[in-house]
């Protein structure tokens, strides 16, 4: 193993930081459940580089569960998207402040 | 340099990019899935670098052949051809995102290397599907029950959100 | 770096037989088969000065064609996706027969030949992620071509590739329970032997002695194993092939030629290559899991070879060995090429939430079954055996 | 454990049989919402104490068989409480004492489940009366199981408890009447009283013992000289020195439990309003068991009293005092059931004047005659109260004899147990306690106490004479109507009186004195007090039999006079009573009224309390401070503040929501990191 956990884990930030800025500024739903996905693909890639560093696979489960928990999310977020766009016509964030003050 | 330290850059490189292609890419959602398959698949890479195998193939079933699959499906389901929206929106929303997520992963970058350990050695059959489903099926099995559970009711609450009311 | 010449060698054997050789054959076999059952003569027109080979030059002449014609991108359509797709459902496809072995392990003198590009691990792991892969290159398609059959074509591929994905997956359960193991060569050695039909009624204690029923033995190929699981495993992954009669995602009769109804030329010949390309691979994949491989019936490479050795010596054995090996694996895919020509052309295409409902109300339980009972007798012989 | 005893399985089953008759009741009416058939509810509710009666037999037989001084079995069911030093088990322990507590108890109360029967025969509410009276006198009879059988003071304060649930609602059980359910109450809120002295004794010897704190019984009385000789310092205004000794306070706090429970002064006031339950309910809980679980329970922790000789002078001279005082205030009462009230009152004082002076196999032997003389007087006022339409009020009586020649016989015997004549069981009990007092030199005043004692021995004889007088001689003063409806009850009522009668009269020779026994030719005739030898400490001084014989003649003169005295007033020349009456005007109607004690607490406390409680309590803090500012100030804070403040953190921007979760995580990681 060459590969120092530092540029794993710098990776994995970078990710975390690209999905989180595609999360915070994007428009369209669709996309900002994709970002949160390369998040949470970010953490499984610092999971997987602590796993290989501490010679444990609990990381290993911890991502499958993250995999897990990434499914049921999409399944329950694009039905919503798919139910907001039934009733709105639109999948952008801004359209859906219903309950602003 | 070494074989897996190459693939390593070089797929790291290639998810960074295409993860950006993600998000700047304003126009065409589309294109955007296609961007983060190439994520997944270039972090699949990754993890095999990473001696994470089982991870790996569960990263391109799961991840690239249905998540993201079921995020094209509704793309096409929704026949969202142009990704354009007329208002304009709260720059001030953008831009503390942006300030947000590049400050604090900077300042992770800063901070997080001088608490990491040193990589141990492995034994030859880490991250195996051997290994992990022994962890798995042994140590997490309530865990790995219970997210069945979990599955279950997104299963469900995805068909009640998204099924068309019968009046 | 020195493993690198065998394995670019056996890519390289296995894209010229599998891709190169077998594919376009099969275009003529289709077209003489169905031409058989339909009581027609078939392709037999091309020829090169009036030799016609019984219609074997119709792949050459198909080829040319598809080259020298014009490559269409629809106004409107997605350029750089469009030009893409082909692609992406191609090469998922080929790089499946990474991981298929088309003979067994070797001994000659110190050098070890395994007849297998990657001898992964995780082999069928490895070919369920690839074969999802394919399915972008369906879907993608149907959305760059801005046609809405195309769409329809793209929605549907999508959905059925996804769905019969579970169940192929879940079918296999039973065979990773019966040969412990994921590695596909494993799976090809664990099939070379043989087991004695009636030899549960002793083993269990039931009888002392079966006396000359313990000559009665079978082969312990998966299709005797996992009878339901190679019925399960073999309609999905001809589903996930979608060709008929999974061939809702093109429905000429609805939805006109569904997901490629926009490409022409090479483009589209590659989708077409690539159907066919992988009724090799389905071939090959459901040989080297339920039909026992490489491996011949009743007799196992340690009888072959230490027949053949007093003979001819331990060499010439192996190597006999090995082309026997690799003779009867060919010759196993091709019987699996042929059910599934009889499969295309003897049933008709349903309609698509019949198609839906197979999947997830008939084939997704039954393969929970499966696995429910083949874990219950596992058990049970176990407990046996304590 | 320090005394060990033989370990069975059986004792566990006494207190556990009736609890099931409980239970099937209970559940059978909660659940099945209708009442079971009367045969089926007779059985299982009879059936259990007398199942338990058997079982008590059993284990006595099986206690009696074990050789040597220290006679006790032992049944440890379970850890009840373990904590650090302290655990308590729910263990059981049957030595003689508990012996002859648990016979009465399961006998008497066999008696009276049977009597109920036909007592409670007219009940036909639509609640389930009939099973529900059944099902709390069954849960009754398993509380006081269990405070008898215990083998420390948790289990024993479990079934004290227990005990005074079921009399609570067992006086309001026709809580039709909002009299009734008020009289449960203040039964239930008095003994609470003495409860708090009860808890604080407990509490006081665990924290003194320290290391050695236990609850056990057996432990307790090993571990008992570590504390000895400590001493308390108290506030000024108590009398004595400013020193008082440590075992003196614990005594006085158990002895405030037992004021409360056996109704002395100044707690006694309970007892008389408790007659507003079903008669079955007064001669059991209100005579013969319940009542007497503080003489009980002083006697169980006689080793602790024999160290406080303060606390024990307290005890006898409380006992004195509420003997007179309440044997003057029966004088003048006319409802049946108060009368024989306030004479309960009067003789558990006399117990407790045993107790005080040290004679605990005197008080014992008291309680059981008592519980016989005493159930059997309540049974068959019960069956004059039925005969007269529950019409309970003397002055609308007389002449019954004629009409219940059983019923004035058997009360007949109880009149002159209870009045002392030999060879009535009363006049042994009596006899014993009178004598012990003449003898406890370690008592202040002790002599002074003798004297009271047979005054009141001589009211007593007046009163329940008296009683006697007005009730089944002379001219019956009820109306014509009702008088053609009078009739002797049915043999399910006068079957257990007559059982009763039988033991009120013959009960006394079972603590025969020696002087007695030595005429009849009885070597060890007191049966009682050797049987007890071993469990209770005893009196050590000698008299002579002169001086025993004298007392006995003296205590027997003072109830002839009292009996003359009430013949002369109600039979011979009935006009002397109005006459007295006119004579002594006030004191008379002080007496009637009961010297208005009920009025003074009422006074001095109640009306004290519930107006703090109202006006301060409720009112200031409940209403305005807790209510007002805590939970409505709380709540309305709340929503001004979303209401104003914090909507429009509600900005229905997502990824504004997304912002804030994210500056949150990252202040947490740099908290992290910090």
């Amino acid at each position: 193993m060459e590969i120092p956990l530092e540029h794993v884990i710098g990776l994995s930030v970078m990710l975390f930081a690209i999905g989180m800025v595609g999360a915070l500024t994007r428009r369209n739903l669709i996309v900002i459940l994709m970002s949160i996905e390369l998040m949470l693909n970010a953490a499984n890639l610092a999971f997987v580089g602590f796993a290989r560093a501490w010679n444990s696979v609990d990381g290993h489960i911890f991502v499958l569960m993250v995999i897990m928990v990434a499914a049921a999310e999409v399944a329950v977020g694009l039905g919503i998207v798919i139910a907001l766009f039934r009733n709105r016509e639109s999948v952008n964030v801004e359209d859906v402040s219903l309950l602003r003050w | 340099m070494s074989a897996p330290a190459v693939f390593f850059y070089l797929f790291g490189a290639a998810a960074v990019i295409s993860a950006l292609a993600m998000v700047l890419n304003v126009r065409n959602t589309v294109a955007s899935a296609m961007s983060l398959v190439v994520t997944m698949i270039a972090l699949a890479v990754v993890y095999v670098v990473l001696d994470a195998h089982l991870v790996a193939a569960l990263q391109i079933m799961v991840y690239a052949g249905a998540i993201v699959v079921v995020f094209l499906f509704v793309v096409m389901l929704l026949n969202l051809r142009r990704d354009a929206f007329s208002r304009p929106r709260e720059r001030l929303t953008k831009l503390a995102g942006v300030v947000f997520a590049l400050g604090g992963a900077f300042a992770f970058l800063q901070l997080v290397p001088k608490s990491l350990p040193t990589v141990q050695a492995i034994p030859a059959d880490f991250g195996s599907y051997a290994a992990v489903g022994r962890a798995l099926y042994h140590d997490f099995v309530l865990p790995f029950e219970v997210s069945s559970l979990l599955l279950l009711a997104a299963i469900v609450g995805a068909v009640v959100l998204a099924k068309r009311r019968i009046s | 770096m020195e493993a690198l010449l065998p394995v670019l060698i056996k890519t390289l054997f296995i894209i010229i037989v599998a891709v190169a050789a077998f594919a376009p054959v099969i275009t003529w076999v289709e077209r003489k088969q169905s031409a058989v059952m339909q009581d027609r003569i078939g392709a037999n027109r091309a020829d090169i000065a009036g030799i016609t080979v019984l219609g074997l030059l119709h792949p050459l002449a198909d080829v040319i064609k598809l080259l020298t014609k014009e490559d269409v991108v629809p106004t409107g359509a997605n350029r750089a996706l469009h030009l893409m797709a082909p692609l992406i459902a191609a090469i998922p496809v080929i790089a499946s027969f990474g991981v298929i072995p088309y003979g067994g392990t070797y001994h000659f003198g110190d050098t070890t030949v395994n007849l297998v590009v990657a001898d992964l691990d995780w082999g069928i792991l490895y070919i369920f992620a690839i074969a999802s892969i394919a399915t972008y290159g369906t879907v993608i398609a149907g959305w760059a071509s801005n046609n809405n059959w195309s769409l329809l074509g793209s929605l549907r591929a999508s959905a059925q590739m996804i769905s019969y994905e579970v169940t192929m997956g879940l079918s296999l359960v039973g065979i990773f329970m019966c040969f412990q193991t994921l590695r596909l060569t494993d799976m090809g050695v664990a099939q070379d032997s043989t087991f004695r039909i009636f030899g549960f009624l002793e083993h269990l204690g039931l009888v002392d002695s079966i006396g000359f029923l313990g000559h009665l033995t079978l082969p312990t190929w998966g299709i005797i194993l996992q009878p339901l699981a190679f019925v399960l495993f073999l309609t999905c992954v001809m589903a996930e092939n979608k060709r008929p009669p999974f061939d809702l995602p093109e429905g000429e009769s609805e939805i006109i030629a569904g997901y490629f109804l926009e490409y022409s030329g090479m483009r589209f010949g590659l989708f077409y290559m690539s159907e066919f390309i992988e009724v090799v691979v389905i071939g090959a994949l459901v040989t080297a899991i339920f039909l026992g491989g490489w491996t011949i019936p009743w007799l196992s490479q340690a009888d072959i070879i230490g027949g053949v050795t007093p003979i001819f010596g331990v060499g010439v054995a192996t190597g006999l060995c090995m082309i026997l090996h690799v003779l009867t694996f060919f010759l196993k895919v091709i019987i699996m090429i042929w059910l599934q020509m009889q499969i295309r052309w003897t049933l008709p295409r349903p309609r698509y939430d019949q198609v839906m409902d197979l999947c997830w109300k008939v084939m997704l339980p039954l393969s929970l079954l499966n696995i429910l009972v083949t874990g219950a007798v596992i058990l049970w012989i176990q407990g046996a055996k304590a | 454990m320090v005394e060990t005893g033989v370990s069975t399985d059986l004792l566990r089953w006494i207190p556990a049989l009736p609890l099931l008759g409980a239970l099937v009741h209970g559940v059978g009416l909660g659940l099945m919402r209708r009442d079971m058939p009367r045969p089926l509810v007779i059985a299982v509710s009879c059936g259990a104490p007398i199942a338990a009666f058997v079982v008590t037999c059993m284990a006595f037989a099986q206690m009696v068989a074990i050789p040597g001084e220290h006679r006790v079995l032992i049944d440890e069911v379970f850890t009840w409480i373990g904590s650090g030093r302290v655990s308590a088990e729910m263990g059981f322990a049957f030595d003689p004492l508990t012996a002859v507590m648990c016979l009465i108890v399961t006998g008497v109360g066999s008696l009276i489940h049977i009597y109920s029967i036909g007592y409670m025969d007219d009940d036909h509410r639509d609640d389930g009366g009939f099973q529900r009276f059944f099902a709390y006198l069954n849960l009754f009879l398993c509380a006081m199981l269990l405070l008898v059988l215990g083998d420390n003071l948790l289990v024993l304060f479990l079934g004290w408890e227990g005990v005074g649930l079921c009399s609570y609602l067992l006086i309001g059980f026709w809580y039709g009447d909002r009299w009734n359910a008020y009289c449960g109450m203040k039964a239930f809120v008095v003994n609470r009283i003495g409860d708090f002295g009860f808890l604080l004794g407990i509490f006081l010897l665990l924290w003194s013992l320290g290391d050695a704190a236990t609850l056990n019984f057996a432990e307790l009385k090993a571990a008992l000289p570590r504390i000895v000789d400590q001493t308390v310092a108290v506030p000024g205004w108590l009398p004595g020195p400013e020193q008082w000794r440590l075992t003196t306070l614990i005594g006085l706090c158990f002895f405030l439990g037992a004021c409360g429970k056996s109704a002395q002064i100044p707690l006694y006031t309970w007892l008389p309003d408790a007659m507003a339950g079903p008669t079955p309910v007064s001669a059991l809980i209100h005579a013969a068991t319940m009542v007497t679980a503080g003489i009980y329970m002083v006697c169980r922790m006689s080793f602790l009293y024999v160290e406080a000789p303060g606390a024990s002078a307290v005890i006898a001279w409380t006992g004195a005092a509420t003997a007179l005082f309440a044997a003057t205030m029966a004088i003048a009462q006319t409802d049946i059931k108060k009368v024989l009230a306030y004479s309960t009152i009067s003789q558990l004082g006399y117990m407790f004047i045993a107790a005080g002076c040290g004679a605990y196999g005197a008080a014992i032997f008291h309680v059981g005659t008592h519980a016989f003389f005493k159930a059997l007087l309540f049974l068959g006022s019960g069956a004059v109260i039925m005969a007269m339409h529950h019409e309970q009020d003397t002055d609308k009586m007389g002449g019954l004899r004629r009409w219940l020649p059983v019923t004035h016989a058997v009360f007949l015997v109880g009149v002159l147990a209870i009045s002392g004549f030999p060879p009535f069981s009363g006049f042994f009990s009596k006899d014993s306690i009178l004598l012990s007092a003449y003898t406890a030199h370690s008592v202040p005043g002790h002599q002074w106490i003798w004297a009271i004692g047979v005054i009141t021995a001589a009211l007593t004889a007046f009163y329940m004479w008296r009683l006697h007088f007005r009730t089944f001689f002379g001219e019956c003063r009820a109306d014509h109507e009702a008088q053609h409806h009078i009739h002797e009850a049915s043999w399910v009522v006068l079957g257990p009186l007559v059982v009763l009668a039988v033991f009120a009269f013959g009960s006394g020779f079972l603590g025969l004195p020696q002087i007695y026994g030595n005429w009849l030719g009885v070597p060890d005739s007191n049966a009682l007090a050797n049987f007890l030898h071993g469990v209770l400490p005893h009196p050590q001084h000698e008299v002579a039999e002169s001086t025993e014989l004298g007392l006995a003649l003296l205590a027997v003169g003072a109830a002839s006079l009292g009996t003359l005295g009430a013949a002369w007033m109600y039979v011979w020349s009935p006009g002397v009573p109005v006459r007295v009456r006119a004579a002594l005007g006030p004191v008379f109607r002080l007496v009637e009224h009961k010297f208005y004690v009920d009025e003074i607490y009422d006074a001095l406390i109640v009306r004290p309390l519930v107006f703090v409680s109202d006006r301060v309590l409720f009112r200031v803090i409940d209403a305005g401070i807790i209510d007002g500012i805590g939970a409505n100030g709380s709540a309305s804070a709340v929503r001004g503040l979303g209401a104003h403040v914090l909507k429009y953190g509600q900005s229905g921007l997502t990824q504004g929501y997304l912002i804030t979760m994210i500056v949150g995580a990252l202040a947490i990681v740099v908290w992290m990191l910090r």
